[in-house]
């Protein structure tokens, strides 16, 4: 079955770039800083696909390069190289769309959870506007349904629909993820990036939310992108793993198999490290 | 125009064939004269800036011209240098061209690589001036144009003679992203204008005889 | 009725401007002289020239007669004068290289090729009442020009003087700018609308019109730390720069006069290009003797050269859409006009809001 | 006067026909021109400084100079009124600097300078009404930079807008704009139609009349063309709404179909109401149509 999204070769330095750079970082180097010309590179040549109905996850310490490789598919910031394919757009890179072609299907085709949600919300915007904005984009245009269909969307979040007209910043840091919930999932997105977005809640929290997702993903259809440092989060969202490591994705599979019987030196560690 | 006084009257003249143009681009396809009698008072020889029988468009020039902009003009390079001269205008190259000139029945194709403006800043679009012998109100069942669009209560017909037949194919094309595009003038040989904005959609073009 | 009453406002207005020419002269003093306040009070002067951007003295000094003394004012006034005047044609770009110099310093070195050159400053005077000034005769005040004849001679001073930020240059110490001025791309903010990113040009002449105490304002701010350059002067010059066209027939460069003029050179802190680190510049220059006015120039030109604006003395929409004195000011001013239509409008939906709060009491339960 | 009067007269004060050099009124036609062929768009233009300040119709003002001519006659108002100090000033300069005729008729005038209205008679097509402008941007009240604003109108953007909207319902149950109310012109721009009350806005809907919008300080030029489609933004369960004078009528003309002003007697303290359009109150007070 074609995937939902595919990347290739995702690239991205922070720095002026050299011929050397991708040579002199990685794992094997030990570094994703390049020796010749300072360049950090953040991302190199990850290509990546992502299914139907699918959670994907990656994992990795900070540094990793994993939260800049969410945040490009994202378009929130610009690749070094690389391309795109999703499957409503059938052979067009989208990195090579004009802006307002992102745009929409930044709007329409995708949702985004942050670990920080003054990233993802409008502390002063009520919670029922922030999730109601992405509606207004499609068109919406009736405030009593736009407030119905805010509504139902934080209710799925297990939101205290009750305070919907507060703003974000009167709310709890778990409640402010699920607004965020609820506004990425609005336009019925074929996709869902989640960065990092239980890490700093409290544990019994954090389980509550990771449940609401699991069920929330297969109501919708949506398929996942999960960014976490947690192998716990990974572990009980995830059907497949990525793991990364100075930008590159070093071992690839079904996270069962990687968290039981990991390969790659540095996923050993990194389960090792967790128990 | 040497004398105050000549500045004065072109300063009158210039004005009233602006508000000519105004209406014109305010009414797509509605036809508007210049009067003959004022262009007579214009203190400076008229010569056809492409030949003979096009009196009228160095005044919409004149109103339209300074240093300020540039212009190129299709086809007929001889007249490049007089404009420049009269209007203080420079040439360049159509890309860059704030005016594109297209003389009696040339061909338009050129107008395709006129600037469109930028999404931020689509009023750097050209303006395209067309040298026509005749335009007069479309009638039905007659080879014309329909426009559509914001300023046009219903539909309104042009018909417009002297043109290259493919200009309208052109300017769909040019036009269909809408707010991009060039904003077109028509001068007739007997000082008739009418405008063509981008804003409009030229719906229907009857088999065209020239 | 206020407002309302106000029809036939011909005769009012009137009636203001004579009471306005009379509150001017009732005093019953002499009628100051347009020379007067050219030769006398030129640094208002000056400052209405740069912020009438007209470099006409007497002009400017007649603006700030009828203006009364309100420097604001008389900018706009020569500023509205301007406006009316056709183009003939642009001077040739000049090079402050040539300028002749009555005042220069610098604050990064203590000695410079060339030298300090104090000039007229009242940097170092105390700033004690001078009441010896309430009687001035003109006999004293022809001594007095007698006896300084030689220190205002400028015959020691040299022709032109070394820049200083050329020994920076020199040394490799300088970010250069990218964006600094090519010829021909060279804007004209009178005759084109602003757009964001402005060029270089086009900031500079935003600036050099500016009015002094908003520009004051923005830089003093970076000054304090929101944003911050940590600016050293590293040469202030106040002198005069010939100003020459092309001459329409010959085609011949041709000078046709000189005008006085505020540079400020400010070297700021360090930034790093590859993988040294080199001083960066700011620039100012302004029409007349304005030294704080170019300084502030010079450090806003540094602060929006940030990577990463954050403050608003670093940002470029932010500096250059306030700091026009003749803008801000007719703005500040049109307060005053009438508004009771639109306030009528506000007024209507205030109730309206009212209403509803009051008849269906939580309205949020509808929702 | 003979046009030579004219002529000399004019230029004898030391200025050009309509105080702006020709260079400055070819480039202010220029941008006219194209705000017309883009509806709704804010142009640019080199704005001019004026004798009179910013903020106080400079816009307005540079846009009648440059399209006034020797056979136009000129009406200007402000808050709907002709004899206002600031109309009468703006009238008296360009009379100054032109010497065309002047009407305070809203049917004998070819073009009318305002500011916070539009007159209540139904407006022709050999008519232009020019507003001026002090806030040019509709979006400002959502983003303050132009950077940004520019970039939402290039890409019809307007969710944040919207978004207003919908905060403003949620917290007041009506959206509580008063005047200056954003219109979407010909489906595609969102524009702010200068400070008039709503009252104006369906006046301004596929009118036969040519609305021009000057913003003198903020150096923006746009415009509504003559049958151009101008929505007011609003839900359809929160409809947009004029303002409402309940049974209020005009105390001099006795109209109840007409902008008011709410005028609070000196003496009595007790309330009453005039129109706003002092023209239109003027001649049905001498046509005897008002009560």
């Amino acid at each position: 079955m074609a995937p939902v999204l595919k990347l290739k070769n995702i690239t991205r330095l922070f720095g002026k770039g050299c011929p050397s750079c991708l040579e002199s970082t990685g794992p094997d180097a030990d570094t994703n800083v390049c020796s010749h010309c300072g360049t950090v590179v953040a991302c190199a040549c990850v290509s990546l696909d992502l299914y139907h109905d699918e959670i994907l996850g990656i994992m990795g310490e900070s540094g990793s390069g994993k939260s800049t490789l969410l945040k490009t598919l994202h378009f929130d910031i610009a690749v070094s190289s690389g391309e795109i394919y999703f499957e409503n757009c059938a052979d067009i890179n989208l990195l090579t769309m004009s802006p307002f072609e992102k745009r929409r299907i930044r709007n329409f085709e995708m949702g985004i959870v942050y670990q920080n949600p003054h990233l993802g919300l409008k502390m002063e915007v009520s919670s029922g506007g922030n999730v109601a904005e992405k509606l207004l984009m499609a068109g919406w245009k009736n405030i009593d349904k736009t407030r119905k269909r805010s509504r139902s969307l934080l209710r799925e979040t297990e939101f205290p629909v009750g305070r919907m007209d507060e703003p974000p910043k009167n709310l709890s840091g778990g409640e402010q993820q699920r607004v965020q919930i609820a506004r990425a999932l609005s336009s019925n997105p074929k996709v869902l990036f989640l960065d990092e977005m239980t890490t700093g809640l409290d544990l019994s929290v954090q389980a509550r939310i990771l449940d609401m997702l699991r069920s929330l993903q297969k109501r919708f259809h949506v398929s996942m992108i999960v960014v976490s440092h947690d192998l716990g989060v990974i572990r009980l969202l995830a059907q497949r793993t990525a793991v990364m490591k100075y930008g590159r994705v070093v071992e690839l599979g079904l996270t069962d198999q990687i968290l039981e019987d990991p390969r790659h030196p540095y996923t050993q560690l990194l389960v090792n490290s967790e128990l | 125009m040497k004398s105050g006084e000549d500045h004065q009257t072109v300063s009158l003249l210039t004005q009233n064939i602006f508000r000519l143009l105004l209406d014109a681009i305010s009414r797509p396809g509605r036809i508007y004269e210049i009067n003959p009698a004022a262009v007579g008072e214009w203190d400076c020889p008229v010569p056809g800036v492409f030949g003979n029988g096009d009196s009228f468009l160095l005044p919409v020039l004149m109103t339209l011209l300074d240093k300020e902009v540039s212009f190129y003009v299709t086809g007929n390079k001889g007249t490049v240098q007089e404009m420049a001269e009269i209007t203080g205008a420079h040439a360049s190259v159509v890309r860059d061209a704030d005016f594109v000139l297209v003389p009696h029945e040339a061909k338009s194709k050129v107008i395709l690589e006129a600037k469109r403006g930028a999404l931020q800043y689509p009023d750097e679009g050209a303006t395209i001036i067309f040298c026509v012998e005749r335009v007069c109100e479309g009638i039905e069942n007659r080879p014309c144009i329909r426009l559509k669009g914001p300023s046009i209560a219903d539909m309104q017909r042009l018909s417009i003679t002297g043109i290259d037949p493919e200009t309208f194919a052109h300017l769909m094309l040019i036009n269909g992203a809408f707010p991009l595009g060039v904003d077109s003038f028509f001068v007739d040989m007997e000082g008739r204008v009418a405008a063509i904005p981008r804003s409009t959609t030229i719906e229907e073009v009857k088999e065209w005889a020239t | 009725m206020g407002y309302v009453a106000v029809r036939g406002g011909e005769d009012a207005i009137k009636c203001a401007e004579k009471l306005l020419r009379y509150q001017r002269l009732r005093g019953g003093a002499r009628p100051l002289t347009v020379e007067q306040i050219e030769g006398q009070l030129y640094l208002a002067v000056d400052r209405v020239m740069g912020e009438g951007s007209l470099y006409a003295p007497e002009l400017a000094a007649l603006a700030i007669k009828q203006a009364v003394g309100d420097t604001m004012e008389a900018s706009f006034i020569l500023r509205a004068y301007r406006t009316t005047k056709q183009r003939f044609c642009c001077s040739i770009p000049e090079t402050t290289k040539e300028m002749r110099i009555v005042r220069r310093i610098s604050a990064a070195f203590k000695d410079i090729p060339g030298g300090q050159l104090l000039g007229a400053t009242s940097d170092y005077t105390l700033r004690l009442l001078d009441f010896d000034l309430k009687d001035e005769s003109p006999q004293e005040m022809r001594t007095f020009i007698r006896d300084v004849s030689d220190i205002a001679r400028e015959g020691n001073i040299p022709d032109t003087f070394p820049k200083v930020v050329e020994i920076l240059r020199q040394e490799g110490l300088l970010v250069e700018r990218k964006d600094s001025i090519d010829d021909r791309s060279i804007s004209d903010i009178a005759r084109q609308s602003m757009t964001f990113p402005e060029s270089r040009s086009g900031t500079l002449q935003a600036m050099a019109r500016g009015e002094t105490g908003g520009l004051l304002l923005l830089a003093y701010s970076n000054m304090r730390g929101y944003g911050d350059i940590h600016p050293t002067i590293g040469e202030l010059r106040v002198g005069f720069v010939p100003l020459k066209i092309i001459h329409p027939h010959t085609g011949e460069p041709y000078t046709v006069g000189e005008v006085r003029v505020t540079e400020a050179e400010v070297i700021a802190r360090l930034d790093v290009e590859g993988e040294t680190q080199k001083f960066t510049m700011g620039y100012g220059l302004c029409f007349g003797h304005n030294e704080v006015k170019a300084i502030s120039m010079a450090v806003l030109d540094r602060a929006m050269q940030a990577r990463k604006p954050e403050m608003p003395s670093e940002k470029q929409e932010f500096v250059l859409s306030h700091i026009d004195g003749i803008e801000s000011m007719g703005f500040c001013n049109h307060y005053k006009l009438p508004h009771y239509v639109t306030f009528q409008s506000d007024l209507d939906r205030l109730r309206k809001v009212k209403e509803i709060h009051d008849t269906e009491g939580n309205l949020k339960k509808n929702l | 006067m003979t046009l030579k009067e004219i002529l000399r007269k004019t230029f004898d004060n030391g200025y050009n026909f309509a105080f702006l050099d020709e260079g400055a009124k070819r480039e202010i036609r220029r941008k006219i021109l194209k705000a017309v062929a883009i509806p709704g768009y804010q142009t640019p233009f080199g704005s001019r400084e004026l004798p009179i300040a910013r903020g106080w119709g400079t816009g307005g003002l540079q846009i009648t100079l440059s399209i006034i001519g020797t056979g136009d006659t000129l009406k200007v108002i402000d808050q709907g009124c002709d004899g206002s100090v600031n109309a009468v000033n703006i009238k008296k300069f360009i009379g100054r600097v032109t010497g065309v005729k002047t009407t305070t008729d809203t049917n004998k005038a070819s073009i009318i300078q305002t500011r916070h209205r539009v007159p209540e008679e139904i407006m022709t097509e050999d008519q232009i009404l020019i507003l001026q402008v002090p806030y040019p941007e509709a979006l400002r009240t959502v983003e303050p930079e132009e950077t940004e604003t520019r970039r939402m109108h290039a890409e019809a953007d307007y969710s944040r807008m919207w978004l207003y909207l919908y905060e403003d319902i949620v917290r007041f149950g009506e959206i509580s704009i008063g005047a200056r109310y954003p219109v979407a012109v010909n489906g595609r721009y969102i524009m702010d139609p200068s400070p008039i009350p709503r009252w104006d806005i369906p006046k301004l809907d596929r009118a036969d009349t040519l609305y021009l919008f000057g913003a003198g300080r903020e150096k923006r030029i746009y415009a509504v063309p003559p049958h151009t489609e101008v929505k007011p933004l609003e839900f359809e369960d929160y409809l947009f709404r004029v303002e409402d004078f309940g049974d209020a009528r005009c105390r001099r003309c006795g109209s109840c179909d007409t902008f008011l002003d709410e005028i609070i007697d000196d003496e009595t303290g007790k309330r009453f109401y005039q129109c706003s359009d002092t023209d239109y109150c003027d001649r049905r007070t001498v046509d005897g149509t008002g009560s």
